[in-house]
């Protein structure tokens, strides 16, 4: 046991001291045999080309996924890692890493062909000035396209989510969540490559996109904030959606499925609270239950990190556990619900192999499960039998807290 | 079902505090709470180091209340992160090195020992790389970021000089009165 | 010993090369080597992803001698890191978003199918932190610090614009003859 | 056995999920006890102090030690760890934290209240341009004092040397090592705390103090070069010292262990080579033999990392494994051998508790192993007996490659 202790965290690739002085002795004995079948005949070894770097396609397949790898015991040491789930090889499952700094936030655009990091730096590693900077990055060579420095340092800094960074519905402005803890949020123009305007968004935080060119933030009293921009991505009315929930007693998730322009947040309890943002401003529409009368009575509930997803179809899954109480929102689970949100209607529950902590959905007709487990590897999961396909480890993973679609 | 929102939390030092929790591993969650490994040693501890400690002359609320190493310890009813207490600090001072950030979350616990209900200033240590030991989630009111008060999902070191999170400490800073 | 030192390493592209081992991860020695978990798959195959790789039209000695992606590979004989062949790249490609290092380390290892030597590049892939996956040491024939030209122990991305080590390629640059 | 991968990886004080239910069940259970047993007749807790940031003793304890956490899988992660490596009480091992960013290097002074942390910093994690910088840090606030950058960012970046910096006898001078790959080495004045000179050592590395004021580095033909500083520090003349050994077929280990100003060199297949270091030109003494004709049939051969270190006493102890071959001179090994290197004579073999890749020793009439182990834990041992104290875990650290005496 002791031993494995290096072998585990250091990699897929390990074997034990033991292991090297057998293999060596193989590998001796397999020489000799080799020496013997040579075949001097074949034209030798060309030589190669140094200095080459790969690329990726334009179109990544519907089963590659972006992890958001926090690296919370060296905020210094983030990645987003480009992950095939469905590749059996070990070997070939990294298609490209990219850095991410002190809890860097990402986001992928789905029509242009980039990816974006929020990220800082101080000058000399932990001491310095920050600075905060977006990372504008081609998604087929991984090279930096624009690196775009805050004026002051007030990006979010926290633990990922999926909307500390928006996209307008045409992909043309990015939204990008501050917190110093005053909440604002700035708008990148990602034609022109530049901030156009810095958002106050008072006691609301994060950026739901909204309508064609509006951000809806959630807010300390339990209300909604949407922020109208013009056509030049700068501010041009804000609205206030009054409280829906309480946020002391019914608390709900930051974290929506957001569906077809509709955004669906679990409560911490398991109602559900839909909120249209199809339009310029959000609405609220209405709150349903997600949870049996009979779950209730042993606190069956929603809980996670990164605890839901949803496929093209329009499903919504999500990380849920019994006996919740107080503290355990924040656990994961050990199942997952699918839910039709459109009919308001839990369709299957899944067991998972072990416990859940965060969830993503691959793209495409038939989707899969990436379920980020307790032992923070990648359980890859068949949502219609809800049989464990593969788990993933060793991929340069510590603590890969959220995963999201690559496009 | 949160004893704390029960609760009329008299800030004894305003200044110091912003009213909110921070945890940044909420997201470790199921298999990262605890300091399972480490021993209770519900004992008063002498000095070490060379250097007096807050501890030499601790009321038996504290002494007699657990283990500062311990998650379980009183204090820590909200805190998330790594201990001070583990890092070359204390429950209630910074490692060698770090500074302490002057914007904090708190949180309300129960004392074992006198019954009372003590405000809480989690303030954490910044500017040296986390210290990797000792990692402790207790999550009890906690709230996403929309309530900034009460959520710990925020690195709150970017009330430091430095943005780099290194462990957490658990301050007494008053006491907290049933409304 | 060392089977390199009997033989004359005929370097064909002296321009990117400066005779060099680096490995980084001697110390890690004993508990660290090979790519046990990584099952043994010797046979050619096809490119994925999109693009046409090097692979695709690979000569029996290459596709017949073991899988690129476990640390017995021929062409690692002197390699030491992590093996770009798991991290996005190929055994001699580096994985999107690095750079090459032009100066690298050299090793002398022979080929299982026509038996011949060939002269290996080890140029490492840069700019982007430790792909920490598929970690290989294999040290024979290294030597200290002191000899720059056979030393594993420097980091050789000292060469490029980043001096952040990513992992590490094999590529074949000549055939090396024997004195 | 999957459960208790990230609970051994994640740190000491990590349980599992079932732990988790079970203990809050339990503290319920306790919180009921407790509320009988109150003492409210006690005076509240009194307000304390915020802001108070702990220091460290002027003298260290001698079993406090300095590990260098290389931080292998993320070079942005290095750090210094202050382990009092006697402590039983896991929560009190932990003394300081210092970064050390990218393969930096380290050392500590004995006379001087500080230690120097020699690192690099790109502006941007990975990107941007690169800047070398000399930390000089305080040893009992673990403060810096100053940092000193670099004129060309050309310092070693390697896997930790004891003597990739070296100090003057009277520890006014700091030598710095470089390695572009040309190689030379920065004087730093200590009192002024400025660059006094950069001194080119072509085909020489590393800086082992020699006499008052010189500093000899190992050549790449098997020799010596001996640089004598003049009394501000800049050279003053350099003298070749002929190959005593062949860096082809009879290499040596650079990593010496320095007695009473005499180098004792370990080679790769067991021959010690003795060179004087206490006039102000290095000279080679001898070479002798470590190992007995019949080890030599079955191998047996120094290897490791930091593969040995000295005690007060002046015997040097070093790592050993058998069966060895081209190769296994970096790969540790299972024994410790204590030499008594002025008479030549090795006094005892230490079977370890396990592989040792490292080893430093402590301080103080009765001086205890600090070994580097397998898993990458420190094994603390008793030389006397070779008995297993204890294994320190869970500090922090991923790969702390080579361990310090602190002063």
């Amino acid at each position: 046991m002791k031993s494995l202790r290096s072998a585990l965290r250091l990699g897929a690739c390990s074997v034990l001291a033991s292991s090297v002085l057998l293999s060596s002795l193989a590998l001796a004995a397999a020489k000799q045999e080799q020496k013997a079948a040579t075949r001097p005949d074949l034209p030798p070894l060309p030589i190669e080309e140094t200095g080459a770097i790969r690329s990726l396609p334009k179109n990544m397949p519907e089963s590659w996924m972006y992890v958001d790898e926090a690296a919370f015991f060296s905020m210094f040491g983030g990645k987003v890692i480009v992950l095939d789930v469905m590749e059996e090889r070990p070997a070939k499952r990294i298609k490209a890493i990219a850095d991410k700094n002190l809890l860097g936030n990402f986001k992928a655009a789905q029509k242009r062909d980039e990816f974006y990091i929020m990220e800082s730096f101080h000058a000399r590693g932990s001491r310095g000035p920050r600075e905060d900077v977006l990372a504008i990055y081609d998604k087929t060579t991984f090279k930096i396209l624009k690196e775009i420095v805050w004026k002051d340092a007030t990006r979010l800094t926290a633990l990922p989510e999926r909307y500390s960074m928006g996209l307008s519905k045409d992909e043309r402005f990015l939204y990008v969540a501050n917190f110093s803890p005053a909440a604002s949020f700035s708008v990148v123009d990602l034609d022109k490559r530049e901030v156009v305007d810095v958002i106050g968004t008072p006691g609301c935080v994060l950026t739901y996109p909204t309508g064609e060119r509006s951000v809806t933030s959630l807010c300390s009293n339990g209300g909604l904030l949407t922020t109208v921009l013009d056509k030049n991505g700068k501010k041009s009315a804000q609205h206030r959606i009054k409280p829906f929930f309480d946020t002391d007693k019914t608390p709900i998730f930051e974290r929506p499925a957001i569906i077809d322009g509709m955004a669906y947040f679990p409560g911490f309890a398991g109602k559900m609270h839909t909120i249209d943002l199809r339009g310029d401003v959000a609405k609220f529409v209405e709150t349903w239950d997600l949870i049996t009368p009979e779950e209730r009575k042993t606190n069956w509930r929603p809980g996670g990190l990164g605890l839901n997803d949803k496929d093209e179809q329009g499903l919504m899954y999500m990380i849920a556990h019994e006996n919740g109480a107080d503290g355990t929102q924040t656990h994961g689970g050990s199942h997952v619900w699918v839910i039709d949100v459109k009919n308001k209607k839990r369709l299957r529950k899944l067991a998972l192999p072990g416990w859940g902590i965060s969830i993503a959905v691959t793209r495409g007709k038939e989707p899969k499960l990436v379920v980020t487990n307790g032992d923070l590897n990648l359980d890859i999961i068949d949502p219609k039998d809800g049989k464990l396909i593969q788990t993933i480890s060793d991929f340069g993973n510590v603590t890969p807290l959220l995963v999201h679609k690559a496009y | 079902m949160s004893l704390f929102d029960k609760l009329f939390e008299k800030t004894a030092r305003g200044a110091a505090q912003k009213g909110s929790r921070r945890g940044f591993i909420r997201g470790l969650g199921a298999a990262l709470v605890g300091a399972g490994s480490i021993p209770l040693l519900p004992v008063a501890r002498a000095a070490d180091g060379g250097q007096k400690l807050p501890q030499d002359n601790r009321l038996p609320q504290d002494s007699e209340a657990g283990d500062p190493a311990s998650c379980d310890y009183w204090r820590y009813c909200a805190v998330d992160g790594f201990l001070c207490e583990c890092c070359g600090g204390t429950y209630n001072t910074c490692p060698p090195g770090t500074e302490m950030s002057p914007i904090t979350w708190i949180g309300t616990c129960r004392n074992p020992v006198d019954g009372r209900n003590y405000v809480i200033s989690y303030n954490d240590c910044c500017g040296t790389t986390q210290c990797g030991s000792c990692l402790c989630q207790r999550d009890e009111g906690d709230r996403p970021l929309y309530r900034a008060d009460k959520s710990n999902d925020v690195n709150w070191c970017l009330g430091a000089n430095s943005s780099v999170y290194h462990c957490s400490t658990a301050i007494v800073v008053g006491l907290a009165f049933e409304q």
